[in-house]
Formats: C-alpha cells, structure tokens, sequence
C-alpha cells in the first residue's frame, strides 16, 4: 500500500545523511570520548564537532550547546534549573497556555513545590502579545518560558520582541524551539535568548537526542548529576552516535532551508487551500506566521480519531488533538486555548509534511480526506440534525 | 492499539445510518465530551425487529456501537437489556484501557431506546431500564452522580 | 596498528546483533510509537518487544522496565524520586563510599536540600557487610542504594543480603547494576530490589539508552515531566532504535552468559597472572567476588596516565583512576575508599575485557605493559629513592 | 586531548634521567598529588652546562618536565629562572586546561635547582629565586598560601 507520511511534526524519519554520520560511532569508533586513548578521541573528535556543527547551525559556539537525551528532557532542564538557580529572586514562572507539556506538566509540577505559573492566554491565532507578557511579570518572576513554534497549530512566535520584554525586567528567557530548529531560520544571539530547547528527531535526526543552549554565563544546575560529562553540566556517557546523527541532520536542514521552506510552504498551501472547501472545515493556527509543513484544521460534526483511522486504511499518517486520540476526555489544551468549544476541538486534524513529501502525496490526500469526512458525517447524529435544522 | 475486530466494525460498520419507521430511538452522550450515540430500534412483540445507529466518536466509539447493534438483533427487549459493556468489549476482542468507557456509552444506547420505546407506551422506563441516560450532562460526569 | 580495546568497563562496541536490531528504526519504522497509524503502530510494536526483552533479561515483567536516556538517568530518577515520594517519612539516605558519581553526586546534592547520606566505608576489598548496613539504618531512613557491582575494582557486593536488611527494617532499596547487568547472572525478584538501573552501552547496546526497573506498585514520581511516555513515568519520545538495540544486546548477553562468563574470566585471570609478577603490584578489588571482565591493579612508584598513554602507544585502551586521568588532584574516591595511600592510588590501571577479547590481546597486554612500567619506574624519582634506600 | 609537541616529549623525552655530577638538584611536587620532578643540573660560570629529571607523574608532567629542561639548556641562571609556566605549555603547544597546574611544577622545578645550587654555595636563595619550592606541603596547597 501506498504510505503518506504526513505526521512529521510528531517524528520524522533519519535522513541518510544522519544515519550515515552515525553509522561509526556504533561499531567502529565506539569509545568514550572521555578517555584518552585512540578509540576514545576518535570519539571525542566527532562529539566535538557535532557539537560545534549544532552551535553553528543556531549561530552561536559549540560551549553554549549541551547534549540532552531530547526536547523533554531540555525543557525540564531549562525550568526546573532556573527555579533552582533564582529560587531566592522569586518564585514566579511566565509561560503560555499553548506550550508543550514538556514545558507545562514541568510548571504544574513546580507549582506543587511553591512556584506560581502564569499561563499566557492566546488569541484565536495562538498568538501572545508584548504587552500581555509585559503586564504578566512581577517582581519575583524569574524565568519567561515561550515556544518559538507551535506543534499543534503551527503558530510562529514572536520570540525576539517577548524575550526583549523579559530581558528589559531582568527576567531569563527560554524557548523551546523543538518544532521551529532546523524548519525556520534562526539564531540563539538574534533573539538573543537565555536557553532554548532542541530535539533532534524533528528535524530528521534520531530519537532521544536533543540540546538545551545555554548562553554563555548562565550557571544552569544540572538536572542530572554524575559524571560531570558536558562540562559538568549533563552528566552521562555522551551519546556520541546521537550527537553526531543529530547534527549532520541539522546541518542538513539549515543548508537546504531556503529550498525546503519554498517547497513544504508550498505544499501546505495547497493543502490548506484544497481542504479548506471541505464545508465546514477551518484552518487552525496563525495563517501568516506559521511552520512551512504545519496545515492543521478542525472538521466540524466528526471526531478527530475516527479521521486518523480512516486516513491510516488509506496509508495517510497524520495526528488529531481530539480527546480520543490523547486517551483523555478533553481536546488538545492548544485547541481550546484558541477558543475552539469542545465538539469542534474533537475534529481537528494534523498534517505536518516536509521535504521528504511530495506533490503526489498533496494530490492523494486531497483526493482521500475529502469522502472520509463525508463518510464520517454521514454516520453522524450531530451532522444529521444539524442538516435536518436546515432543512426544517 | 485496536483489535482486528474494532477494525473491522470501525471500517464496515454494521446497521448504520437512521431508521425511518424507528418506534424507539435514544441518544446518549456529549459532544462535548467527543461521543454521541444514537440508537434506532423498530420493536415489535417486545422484540428487535431493526436497529441502526448514528456516532459520532472515535474508533471505538463507532466499533462498539456496531457491535452492540448486532449484539440485540432479533434478541428480546429483556435480553437486550442485559447487554453489558464488557459482553460488547469481549465481543470485539477487547479494546485499549482508555477506550473501555466508549462500550459503557454503546450499553447506555441501548438502554435509553428501550426507555424511549417504554415512554411512548407511556410506561415510565426508570423502575425498568433504570436511568434513562437522556440528561443533559456528558455521560462521564453522569456516570459519577 | 593493532587495536587491543581493553576498557569495555568505560564503554563497549555496539554488538553486529544490536546494530541490525536498531537499523529499521531510523529510516523504516521511524513512527512515533504514540500514533496510532501504521508507522506508528510498527514502532510501538517494536518498543513492547524491546520493554519484554530486557523485562525477561532481568527476570521480571515488562510493566515494571522504563526506558531512560542512560544509566545515570537512572539512578538520579531513582534516588531523586525516592527522596521526594518518601520526603514525609525521612530524608536520611545510606549509600556506599565507592558508588559511581551518578549517584555520590546525586546524593551529594540531595544533601544540600536537606538531605543527610550515609556514605558506608568498605573493607580493602571494597565490600560493605550486612551488619555496617543494618547498623547505619534509622528511624528516617528511606532509601539504601548499593551498586551491584563496582565499575573500578569490579567488586561484586552482595545485594541480595543487603536488601533484604533493608527490607526488614521497611527502607526502600536501589541498585545501581550498570556493571553488572549483562555480564552476571542477575534477577530482580531474586535479588528483591526495589529499582534498579540498566546502561546499555556496557552490554554492547548502544550509548544514551538505558532502563530503570520499578516495582509494581511503587509510585515513584518522575524527574522528566511532559507528554507522559512510559506510562506517564518518563516523558520524552522514545528512543525506539535504542531500546531496540539494547534489548537485543542485552538478550544476547543473557543468552550467552555462561560460555562468556567461563571465557573472559578465564582471560581476566591470565591477565591477574601475568601481571601481578610485576614487582611492587597489586590487585584492587575483591579478588574471587569479582566481574568476569575486571582486571584491576595499582603499580607503585609511577603514575596512572602515564601508563595509559603508553599503552595507548601500542594500541591498548585502558583506564586508571589516577588524579591526572580524572582530571582532579585526587585519585580515584573509589581506590581511596579501599584504603589505598593517594601515592599508591595513583598507580592504578583498570583492564576491562569481555568476549570480543581474545587470547592474543591478552598475550600482548601481558607482553606490553611490564616493559612500560619499568621505563616509566626508571624515568620516577619515586622509584629512585626507593632502589637507593635498599641498596644503602 | 595532547597536542602532537606534547605526545613527542612524553614519549620520546629529553634529557631524562640522573646527573652524576650535578651541583644543583631541586625536588617539587608531592607524590600525594601524583607528580613529583626531580631537575638535575651542572651550572658551570652561571651557564646551565647540563640538566636532567626524573618525573613521576602524568603525561603533561613528564612532557613538560622534558620541555623544560630543553629550554633552559645552556642557558644563564638569569635566563633560566626567567622561565614562566606559559612559555613553556607555549613551547608543547598547549595543554589542557586541567592540565595547566603541571607546567607550573616545570617552572618551579628548575627554581627549585637552582635554589639549591645558591644553597650549596652559601647563598641565600630566597631573595633571588622566591620561594625555594622544597617545602613538604603538595605543590598546589602551597600555591594556595
Ligand atoms: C514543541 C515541543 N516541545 C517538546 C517536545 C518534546 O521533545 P521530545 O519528545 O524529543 O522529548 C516536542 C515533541 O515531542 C514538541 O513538539
Ligand atoms: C556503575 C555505574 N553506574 C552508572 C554509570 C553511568 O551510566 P551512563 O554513563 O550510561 O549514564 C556507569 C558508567 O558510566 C557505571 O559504571
């Protein structure tokens, strides 16, 4: 059967590129890059320059990158460290109410050990404004914690101009950048960010690899202790084969953006344009500033499962923040948060692509979601009555 | 995640669509809560003559409401209203830990049509049926009063 | 040159098995194993049958294995966790004075909120005996972790009595069994731990993997906090490939266990032979409870490094836990702890096989190394003072 | 980790070994912090005429002892006990930052000989060389006071 893989937002596949500049580091020059013999500095070169290949690619040096063990693992770093390290400025967290729960299930759980959380609201476009985060911090607000990118809707954020509003109050900025490094264009010292949070299986690099920038002076506390690996500040033996994966599909990325951005925008376009004559469908997410491969929408009268296992019996992955497909009651906290109400929220659908896809694959989707939708409604009470109120 | 079965009725639902000489027709569920189920039923001499349904819900949302509709076909109201969740999620050879609620929501349509059946004879279904499962509230919260 | 790697103590070669294991996970069933269509499902697939995998390795059931970043994860999750779950009861913790940094440092830095560690100090063999532990056990006393098997000396310690003198006394008990894992026979409802951490690269598995084993029924809160993976215990897309890889590493170590065991201890011995006829040599560690690949010593009058440099001249990799090799100006904590004088610590070297070894390595590292210790001893003022104080 | 310069005069050192007729011998360091250097020297008409050491320690402990030796060689006292820490990591092309505290026991090697040859001959040498570096503490607790 004819696969479409159109869910690159929740994983990607390994590049060649990647796969090939990890392939070494498994069975060949295997060492522990932090011995010092022949097989251990073989293996240290490679960490090296994974790492300055990293720090290049968000336009800074290689010793403000850190290895993580990915994006979660980066975020909860970033904010359980800076609750730590400025505990005694104050207790107070910024952040939105569209973040992953990487960043938010972290801020509920300080919340339990006495630091407060502001969760941003957003407009309808999952957008927060200068002003909303200028009036949100306090005195005792430490850390503005606020995605570049959104991986539900896609939204892209201001992130230069919020962390400007942070820094004007002495107050640190992180990012999580997962969704936005190696699809958009930019730079740690532009946006001149405190911390931001990479992962590298969203840009074509493996699994269970990611880094946390830390600008240079920040005296981040671990979250994990041992060994002292990373400068002291991520101990575990390095995953060199990670590493080295991870940045040769970065670097990748960042070398073809402007080619792949023009492709996967256009792409997406047509997406969005084909799907938007379904009736009753909206584009979700902000319509301008959004990820090249992000086309995201809710379907009204239908469930968001039941579509992602209809499009599955037709070898089209995408994903769905309905409640089914979270295995929870409620939809995505992203679709509420844009002001969806509850029964539209459960309809929506993701189709994330990149530069992997192809015009086939935009034409077959477009010819496969649009009777799967009327399938669904036609099964449905809610699109019965609602084509009977008419009626009557 | 879903059995061969789930899938099977997921994507050949059986009796599906309305019942235009329907004597008896319940819903249960919210939309707000992600299911909604409608069940249609033609009774006859106390027994299910016909039965079609319309869902609107996930996988197994719509699987069970399938095999629920086959599971009371021809059977007697009393049989059908001894229908239980679990005899519907074994009959579809199990279903994921978060998915058991939807087989409760497929056990309650069956139930509020009965209840629908009995109150156009003007025969108050609760001491019968029990609840009648046609309140406002989402099934879930109404699960817990 | 010929390579001898004779520190798979530090980090071993991914095994052929392991690799071909890992391979389809990159480019082929990349999914994320939370999706529910058909490139998703392969990869969820795959991580159930790698949880197994390690679950029966470890003489245990899948739902009590969690996938971590590495054995460092594992043990700060472990300790962490337990201090903050038990907080209410106590915050009094027992360990030893040899375990890895990953959990003296963890443990240190519990102690600068208010945690108080016992370090328990271990006989010139490097062993702990019940009584020390059943006497340092208090009222407030909520977590024993006592590694399986030392990481430098390659003592094995007798968990299964341990724990069950915690367990008298109702403590919690984590092992750390990176070491041993793999490479001895080991149950964990035998040995009746509570938690215990896996790595995978010291098994031949890959780097940045590793596991945690949890008890049924011990709600051990988590130290990575997001989109719930891992039955909501370790969030964080999992590293499908690497759980593949260190399953299969880890299966075929199980499967081979005996004939290795018999094999490498059979080299490790020749090597304890052959060099401990170096005048002013010892053994380190317990010389039967011992791992099977571990060959340990500490040579008099010269230094560490010195003696790693050289052999890696001649294409042997090995470690010593010398200050200059660690980096600090003290040796080792662990060969400081079995009593050893800082001069004579200095001296140590860490030869570490397993069954990738072959009689020819270790005919040459018996062949090598006494010609470098004497040039190093006749390059050492130490060894100067030494000969003329016989010789007057 | 070592650059090439440094590898070359570990494994291939200068000028190592005993000085029969030395008049000049210091000792620094402390086997405790795991390196110890002995400089051995003949001063002839305040010329450094021949020098050697004995070193036990790391690898950076024994290149730059060897490096050492050869920039002194031949060189005046005054010359000599000019020798800094960094030109001589400058001459090994550098080392590693946790490695930067063995050059500084090069330096405070061939000032400790020399103290000693002043010593033998009635001098003083405090005044000339510092600190004569030959006290019992750790070289780098003695840094530290
Ligand atoms: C915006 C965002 N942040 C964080 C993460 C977590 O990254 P990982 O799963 O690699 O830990 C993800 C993806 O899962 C994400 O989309
Ligand atoms: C005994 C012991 N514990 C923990 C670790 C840490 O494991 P990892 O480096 O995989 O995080 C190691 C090895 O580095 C070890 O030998």
């Amino acid at each position: 059967m004819r696969i479409v893989y159109a869910d690159n937002a929740a994983t990607t596949s390994v590049s060649r590129t990647a796969l090939e500049a990890m392939l070494p580091y498994f069975t060949e020059h295997y060492g522990n890059p932090s011995t010092i013999y022949s097989v251990g500095r073989e293996a240290r070169r490679a960490l090296d320059t994974a790492r300055e290949k990293v720090a290049k690619a968000l336009g800074t040096e290689a010793k403000e990158i850190y290895f993580t063990g990915g994006g979660t693992e980066a975020d909860n770093w970033a904010i359980r460290g800076t609750a730590e390290l400025r505990q005694k400025k104050g207790k107070h967290i910024i952040t939105t109410a569209i973040e992953h729960h990487a960043v938010l299930h972290t801020c509920k759980d300080l919340e339990k050990h006495g630091y407060e959380v502001t969760y941003l609201p957003v407009d309808e476009y999952g957008r927060v404004t200068a002003d909303q985060l200028r009036g949100a911090i306090r005195e005792d607000t430490i850390l503005v914690s606020i995605m570049a990118a959104n991986n539900e809707i896609g939204t892209i954020l201001p992130i230069k101009e919020l962390c400007a509003i942070a820094h004007e109050k002495g107050v640190l900025f992180h990012t999580d950048a997962v969704q936005a490094v190696g699809h958009i264009p930019l730079d740690v010292k532009e946006l001149d960010v405190d911390m931001l949070s990479v992962s590298a299986h969203k840009f074509r690099g493996p699994k269970g690899i990611g880094a946390l920038y830390v600008r240079r002076g920040l005296s981040l506390p671990p979250l994990l202790t041992g060994g002292g690996q990373e400068s002291g500040r991520r101990s575990g033996t390095e995953n060199v084969a990670g590493a080295c994966g991870m940045a040769a599909a970065l670097e990748e990325s960042v070398e073809h953006m402007d080619e792949n951005v023009k492709k996967v925008s256009a792409m997406r376009d047509r997406l969005i344009e084909g799907l938007l004559k379904i009736p009753y469908s909206r584009l979700t997410g902000d319509p301008v500033n959004r990820l090249p491969g992000t086309a995201s929408f809710v379907f009204e009268f239908i469930e968001g499962e039941s579509m992602i296992l209809s499009l599955d019996a037709a070898g089209i992955c995408a994903s769905s923040g309905s409640a089914c497909s979270s295995g929870s009651l409620d939809p995505s906290h992203v679709l509420t948060a844009i002001g969806l109400p509850h029964e539209v929220a459960h309809g929506s659908l993701r189709l994330s692509i990149n530069e992997c896809n192809t015009e086939e694959d935009i034409d077959y989707i477009l010819q496969t979601l649009p009777p799967i939708i009327q399938r669904l409604r036609d099964m449905s009470p809610l699109w019965e009555d609602y084509i009977k109120k008419f009626k009557a | 995640m879903y059995s061969e079965k789930v899938l099977d009725h997921f994507y050949n639902p059986r009796n599906v669509g309305e019942l235009p000489d329907a004597n008896a027709i319940g819903t249960v569920g919210n939309p707000r809560c992600g299911d909604i189920m409608k069940i249609y039923m033609k009774i006859e001499d106390d027994i299910i003559k016909d039965i079609s349904f319309k869902t609107f819900g996930c996988g197994a949302a719509i699987a069970t409401s399938s095999m629920a509709t086959e599971l009371v076909k021809g059977k007697t109201i009393q049989e059908a209203l001894s229908l239980t969740n679990s005899a519907v999620t074994d009959a579809l050879d199990g279903l994921p830990p978060q998915k058991l609620h939807c087989s409760v929501l497929a056990e309650e349509g069956i139930k509020a049509a009965i209840g629908d059946y009995y109150r156009r004879q003007g025969i108050d279904p609760e001491p019968i049926v029990g609840c009648s499962f046609d309140c406002e509230a989402c099934h879930k919260e109404h699960h817990e009063h």
